[in-house]
């Protein structure tokens, strides 16, 4: 029992990560339906541009979240005006899918000329501290990985339902055409939001590179995670792609711990093929058609 | 309307067919004969292995640029064409039948990775080459059971740990593990060699208290060993490949768990990567092993170190062994070349088959499936600095047993 | 129409057949393997994307799974060597593309991104299961095939190249079958207008099934083939997103919907990487590369060659047509 | 007259809006229904909840005295109740006979027969030609203006021999020679014995060829009955001028 309820505080403090980036992702699609494949890549990126500022420069890896987050948007703003607003006809959603692929392949191989293709793992002094906690050990950097993810979800949500570019962004959501009708400016939105994606992306891969080793390859399983987080909490929905993050930490860690670390995340693939059998539209997501 | 895809089909059809007749008939003008020796070489310059194929090109042409500068072997130039396979199988595959059929080499050497190294090694049988290589040592290749392939390390993959065991052997019963942990990556360079060691301890009567095997995107230790240190083992025997192995140790630091022995079979024996991933001060008494050390006092060996450090920098200690194993196919070369006065690969198989040979990675002596007779490295870390320190005869430091606690000297 | 269908097909067979008779070196047959294992991916994906509209990224999840099973045939029933495991390859094509339907029905009842995404996990699952199933795969260690001796030396690759021609022009028929048939008919309205076509009483998921079941026969059999030919598969090479997204760029690149744009596409791309990777590999620029020429395709030429050049040749006569009727309405 | 379509406290709840509000009507079989309103009163609302485009919160639909379980486009289609929409939808790529032909409802043993037979293009042709279109019939259906487009798809519905059709806003943004077209062949063919349920905002049309007519307002039936009844209901003025 020990074992199955430090694997669940494992799984929820890694959850929390998980649920940073895949924010990015459903918030993207939720407004232009588009799928950014590149999210895992983009993590990657950020995670070795933390590396690149830790080791020459000594700047804490969860203090680089302050440089690596902006310069992240600025990319993904310019990202989506060269790559995803070019795409124009019925089929640009699909298209985006194989645009923002090419966009991770082209991330993977320009890492993979620099920084080559050997894990790294950005390690502060206090990489290893451990609190133990009811008898419970808990990783400080994961603790301070879960508590800065949740944190910035907080300041997401807070941006969304606060300000006057989040009810622009929410408007855009429900009803793209009203909202321009409201005088919404679809094209600043979406650009906007594409690049505020990518930024969650970007904090969440600095700090993903303290827990975790990464090299350039590593997108592919991260992008697994990622997009089926998103299908299972509902495309779109911000609170189902928390959860579900959630729900993938948990399960993972304690099929791991209960069962075996190999078959951790096919696991979890089986939930979501469970959950899409029942509820095709994931946990949270509105049934639509295009009508 | 339609009928423009047809004729766009058959232009694109005929310039194919045209630029392929046109390469084919100037490869058929260079004929292998008194120009330089050619040696065709399928590496991973991008993808997964590439970092390792970099070693080995590395290692391969500081070969080819040493003998060159010796007037060559049997006095012609040695010219090498090494292509990029981007780590797939399948370019693999193309890439030697290019060289065979279509480059005409000479002779053709090893790409890196055992998973690219079977499929290879079977279309160089095909056409008779003999198939040197450094790094496909995995059951895979021998399973083919092919006469022409030689692998250019100590020991086949699967054994390179049954020195670990030998050395534990050679203690004093009360100092052996009783009980031992086998956390080992899926990886076909990894979990194998775990297995085969568990099974040799086993029948020493060293309990298994715990034994898994974790995917290799698990980046995450914690779990694996907090189980297997609740087992309370004096051993934590891992297959393992370097990003793991780092994880492990510093799951085992993190939870200050500190087992009597600890044996992981790669990433400790990186002698510039490893202290710097898990803290200087947490290396001390782990037990890695190698195929070849910067050291070591095989045949040409101090002269390869020389040569490498002068034409890419660095130091001994940074240099990749994979560089070692692929300058080690070109000794063998040489020394057929010297002995017999030909490189034809029918002479090389043969001759290669028959009585040991001296390389950088110590004597080598194959079975008829290319599998080699020798032993690897046991290397221990020992007051900060990594040292082979069995077999006693290649040893540079006396064992530390057992391992001090974490953080100490 | 008819007639220029017969003798474009008829040209490419005749083209197919005698090219390793012309040019028997091998390793040009082997380039050959390649190109057609590529051309037979891609007018598969292009098969059941193409058709439906429903993006597909899982493709070369069913290719590992037909070399796993093939090879795993070859483990536990002893197939035999030579052309025999060529006979068994329907037989697991049929029970690949079988035992796909359930998955591909829970995923068709998702929408088309919903889609997409499932459909690309099903890629990290045949993974995660050829990793795992250790006593059937041997897992990360990879699975080895006899390699036949009975082909000889110098014309060893021709079964090969064959078989993979045999498996592209089935395709290409299935796939000229299909836009002659209400199957076609039916899928087209379905890509145009799914919920029309459901209005209409079009049976769409059942319609998507048959078509997906035809890409994955199709795709299984060319990935048991193409382990045939390598003779050792593991999880990573066998699963390896890079060949999906290569048939796919193929096919866009060629042009999607179209009988011969997946062909075309291979034609020009497979000699073109082969070539690019021996006169400019070792510059690690081989991955950045490939993303580039895919962006370019996407974004400038994002229907096709094929459909591109047809649009192309109906403008001009458009205007050679009105150019013509303006002449004469001046006389 | 029976009825042939039967709807019974249909409601559906958008968010905090009800769109559809306990709405109950009857379809007589041989009839031509009008279901009028203002605009957003929740016609096209009950036209996506009868033929199963939206699923509703409660009520119930009986389609030719048989009670309909969770609508379903495809099985209402087979079963013979059809519909058009209101931004005419035809499959752009396919050829206008292709779109007729597409329309009919095939068993699973012809999926790999010929996708037009010849008595299949007979056919199409013949009801192309009833709305005065046949002569485009290899044409591109993209290329049709969009009262043509409005015309084809009426035509291809009705391909699958339906009982029961439901227009939604047939004559919208159509000429007027193609308005007086449309009348003519909806008066037709319910002499054929063919029954519609149509919306439509053109008063004159409606009553002039519809009997009876529903009135929708804010989601409930508002009133039932003959066109003249209807007309001169003050409820009815009230919500079209107060509306």
């Amino acid at each position: 029992m020990h074992q199955v309820i430090q694997a669940v505080i494992l799984g929820l403090l890694i959850g929390g990560v998980y649920a940073l980036m895949a924010s990015g992702l459903t918030l993207v699609f939720g407004i232009m339906r588009v799928i950014n494949v590149a999210q895992g890549a983009l993590v990657i990126l950020a995670a070795y541009l933390s590396y690149a500022l830790f080791s020459h420069a000594h700047v804490d890896p969860f203090l680089s979240v302050l440089i690596v987050t902006p310069a992240m948007f600025v990319l993904g703003v310019l990202v989506q005006i060269v790559f995803v607003r070019s795409l124009r006809g019925d089929d640009a959603e699909e298209l985006s899918l194989l645009v923002t692929w090419a966009l991770a392949l082209g991330i993977e191989g320009v890492l993979s000329v620099i920084f080559k293709t050997t894990y790294r793992a950005t390690s502060p002094s206090y990489a290893d501290k451990t609190l133990t906690v009811f008898g419970y050990q808990v990783q400080f950097v994961r603790l301070m990985a879960f508590v800065g993810s949740a944190a910035l979800l907080l300041v997401l949500s807070l941006l969304l339902t606060r300000t006057k570019f989040g009810r622009a962004v929410r408007a855009t959501v429900q009803n793209p055409t009203a909202a321009t009708l409201l005088g919404v400016d679809a094209n600043r939105v979406q650009t906007l939001s594409f690049g505020l994606g990518v930024s969650m992306a970007a904090a969440a891969g600095a700090v993903y590179g303290v827990i975790y080793p990464f090299n350039p390859g590593s997108h592919y399983d991260l992008i697994s995670r990622l997009l089926s987080i998103v299908v299972l909490g509902g495309l779109g929905s911000l609170g189902g792609a928390v959860v579900a993050a959630l729900v993938m930490g948990v399960t993972e860690a304690v099929v791991a711990v209960e069962w075996q670390p190999t078959w951790a995340s096919f696991s979890y693939f089986i939930v979501l093929i469970v959950v899409l059998l029942i509820r095709p539209q994931g946990i949270f997501g509105v049934r639509e058609r295009a009508l | 309307m339609s009928r423009t895809p047809a004729r766009l089909a058959a232009v694109a059809a005929a310039g194919t067919l045209v630029a392929v007749a046109a390469t084919a008939a100037t490869a058929g003008a260079t004929r292998a004969g008194a120009g330089p020796i050619k040696i065709g070489i399928s590496l991973s310059l991008s993808g997964d292995f590439s970092d390792s194929g970099k070693a080995a090109q590395r290692g391969y042409k500081l070969w080819a640029k040493v003998a060159n500068s010796h007037g060559g072997v049997l006095g012609r130039k040695v010219q090498l064409v090494i292509q990029d396979d981007t780590s797939s199988p399948t370019q693999a595959q193309t890439n030697y039948q290019n060289f065979i059929t279509k480059d005409k080499v000479d002779l053709v050497f090893g790409p890196f990775s055992t998973l690219l190294t079977a499929p290879s090694a079977a279309v160089a049988n095909r056409y008779g080459y003999a198939f040197i290589e450094p790094a496909g040592g995995g059951p895979a290749v021998f399973q083919e059971k092919l006469h022409n392939v030689f692998f250019t390390q100590p020991a086949p993959v699967l054994q390179s740990a049954d020195v670990f065991v030998k050395f534990l052997s050679s203690l004093p019963k009360s100092q052996r593990p009783k009980t031992a942990a086998y956390p080992s990556l899926d990886d076909p360079f990894s979990s194998p060699i775990a297995d085969q060691v568990r099974a040799l301890l086993q029948k020493k009567g060293v309990k298994t208290v715990y034994k898994t095997i974790y995917p290799s995107e698990t980046t995450d230790m914690g779990p694996v060993i907090q189980k297997a240190a609740s087992k309370h083992p004096d051993a934590i025997i891992g297959g393992t490949q370097n990003g793991d192995a780092y994880a492990q140790v510093k799951a085992m630091v993190q939870q200050k768990f500190s087992p009597k022995f600890v044996f992981l079979t790669n990433g400790p024996n990186d002698p510039a990567e490893f202290p710097s991933k898990v803290g200087a001060k947490n290396v001390n008494g782990i037990f890695s092993t190698g195929d070849w050390f910067p050291q070591e006092k095989s045949f040409g060996n101090a002269a390869f170190v020389k040569a490498y450090v002068k034409a890419y920098g660095g130091s001994s200690a940074t240099i990749d062994p994979s560089s070692a194993e692929a300058f080690a196919a070109g000794q063998l070369v040489q020394e057929v070349a010297a002995k017999t006065k030909s490189i034809d690969n029918k002479t090389v198989i043969s001759t290669l088959h028959k009585g040991t040979w001296k390389t950088v990675e110590g004597n080598l002596r194959w079975n008829s499936i290319g599998e080699p007779q020798g032993s690897d490295l046991l290397m221990e870390w020992i007051g900060g600095k990594l040292y082979p320190v069995y077999p006693k005869a290649l040893a540079l430091h006396k064992p530390l047993v057992p391992k001090p606690g974490w953080g100490s000297k | 129409m008819t007639r220029n269908g017969l003798l474009r097909g008829g040209a490419f067979v005749a083209a197919g057949i005698a090219f390793p008779l012309l040019f028997n070196a091998a390793w040009l047959v082997n380039i050959g393997i390649l190109t057609l294992m590529y051309a037979a991916l891609a007018v598969s994906w292009n098969l059941f994307s193409g058709f439906t509209g429903y993006i597909t990224l899982g493709q070369v999840a069913f290719f590992g799974l037909g070399a796993y099973s093939l090879g795993i045939t070859f483990e536990h029933f002893g197939i035999g060597s030579g052309y025999n495991p060529f006979y068994v390859l329907p037989i697991v094509g049929a029970c690949v593309a079988f035992a796909s339907l359930p998955v591909a029905w829970i995923a068709l009842r998702t929408r088309a991104m919903t889609f997409a995404i499932v459909t690309l996990t099903l890629l990290f699952i045949v993974q995660q299961l050829a990793f795992n199933l250790h006593s059937l795969t041997h897992g990360s260690s990879g699975l080895m095939l006899p390699t036949p001796t009975t082909f000889g030396v110098d014309n060893y690759d021709r079964p090969f190249y064959y078989a993979m021609l045999g498996l592209v022009l089935l395709a290409l028929l299935i796939c000229w079958g299909i836009l002659r048939s209400k199957l076609g008919l039916m899928l087209l309205s379905i890509r145009e207008d799914e919920e029309k076509a459901r209005g209409l009483g079009i049976r769409v998921t059942g319609t998507k099934l048959v078509a997906w079941w035809l890409h994955v026969f199709v795709t299984a059999m060319v990935g048991g083939v193409w382990a045939y030919y390598l003779t050792f598969i593991y999880p990573e090479s066998s699963v390896d997103p890079l060949v999906m997204i290569g048939a796919v760029l193929m096919t866009f690149l060629g042009g999607r919907g179209t009988l011969w744009g997946p062909v075309v596409g291979a034609l020009v791309l497979v000699p073109a990487q082969q070539y690019m990777l021996i006169h400019l590999g070792g510059s690690q620029l081989y991955l950045v590369g490939y993303a580039a020429v895919f962006m370019v395709v996407l974004l400038v030429l994002p229907r096709g060659i094929i459909p591109s050049i047809r649009d192309g040749v109906v403008r001009t006569r458009e205007r050679q047509r009105t150019r013509g009727g303006a002449a004469k309405a001046a006389v | 007259m029976t009825a042939l379509l039967e709807i019974d406290g249909l409601t559906k709840r958008f968010g905090g809006v009800t769109a559809v509000d306990a709405c109950s009507f009857t379809v007589p079989a041989g009839s031509v229904t009008a279901l009028v309103g203002p605009n957003g009163s929740g016609k096209t609302t009950a036209f996506n909840l009868i033929t199963g485009y939206a699923r509703a919160d409660a009520g119930a639909v009986r389609f030719d005295g048989a009670a309909v379980r969770r609508p379903d486009p495809i099985r209402l289609a087979r079963s013979g109740l059809t519909r058009t929409f209101q931004q005419a939808r035809i499959f752009p790529d396919l050829t206008l006979v292709e779109n007729m032909v597409a329309a009919l409802q095939q068993p699973w043993t012809s999926v790999f027969t010929r996708a037009v037979r010849r008595p299949e293009r007979e056919r199409a042709l013949e009801l192309l030609d009833e709305f005065g279109i046949a002569r485009l019939a290899d044409e591109r259906a993209g290329n049709l203006s969009y009262g043509q487009k409005k015309l084809l798809e009426f035509a291809a519905v009705l391909m699958g021999d339906p009982r029961l059709v439901l227009l939604d806003e047939p004559t919208a943004g159509v000429n007027p020679v193609l308005v007086d077209q449309i009348e003519e062949r909806i008066r037709e063919l319910n002499a054929r014995g063919l029954t519609f349920l149509v919306v439509e905002h053109n008063m004159n049309l409606v009553m002039r060829l519809c009997d009876p007519v529903v009135v929708l307002a804010q989601g409930t039936k508002l009133a039932e009955g003959r066109p003249d009844e209807v007309r001169n209901d003050p409820r009815v003025l009230d919500a079209y001028l107060g509306g």
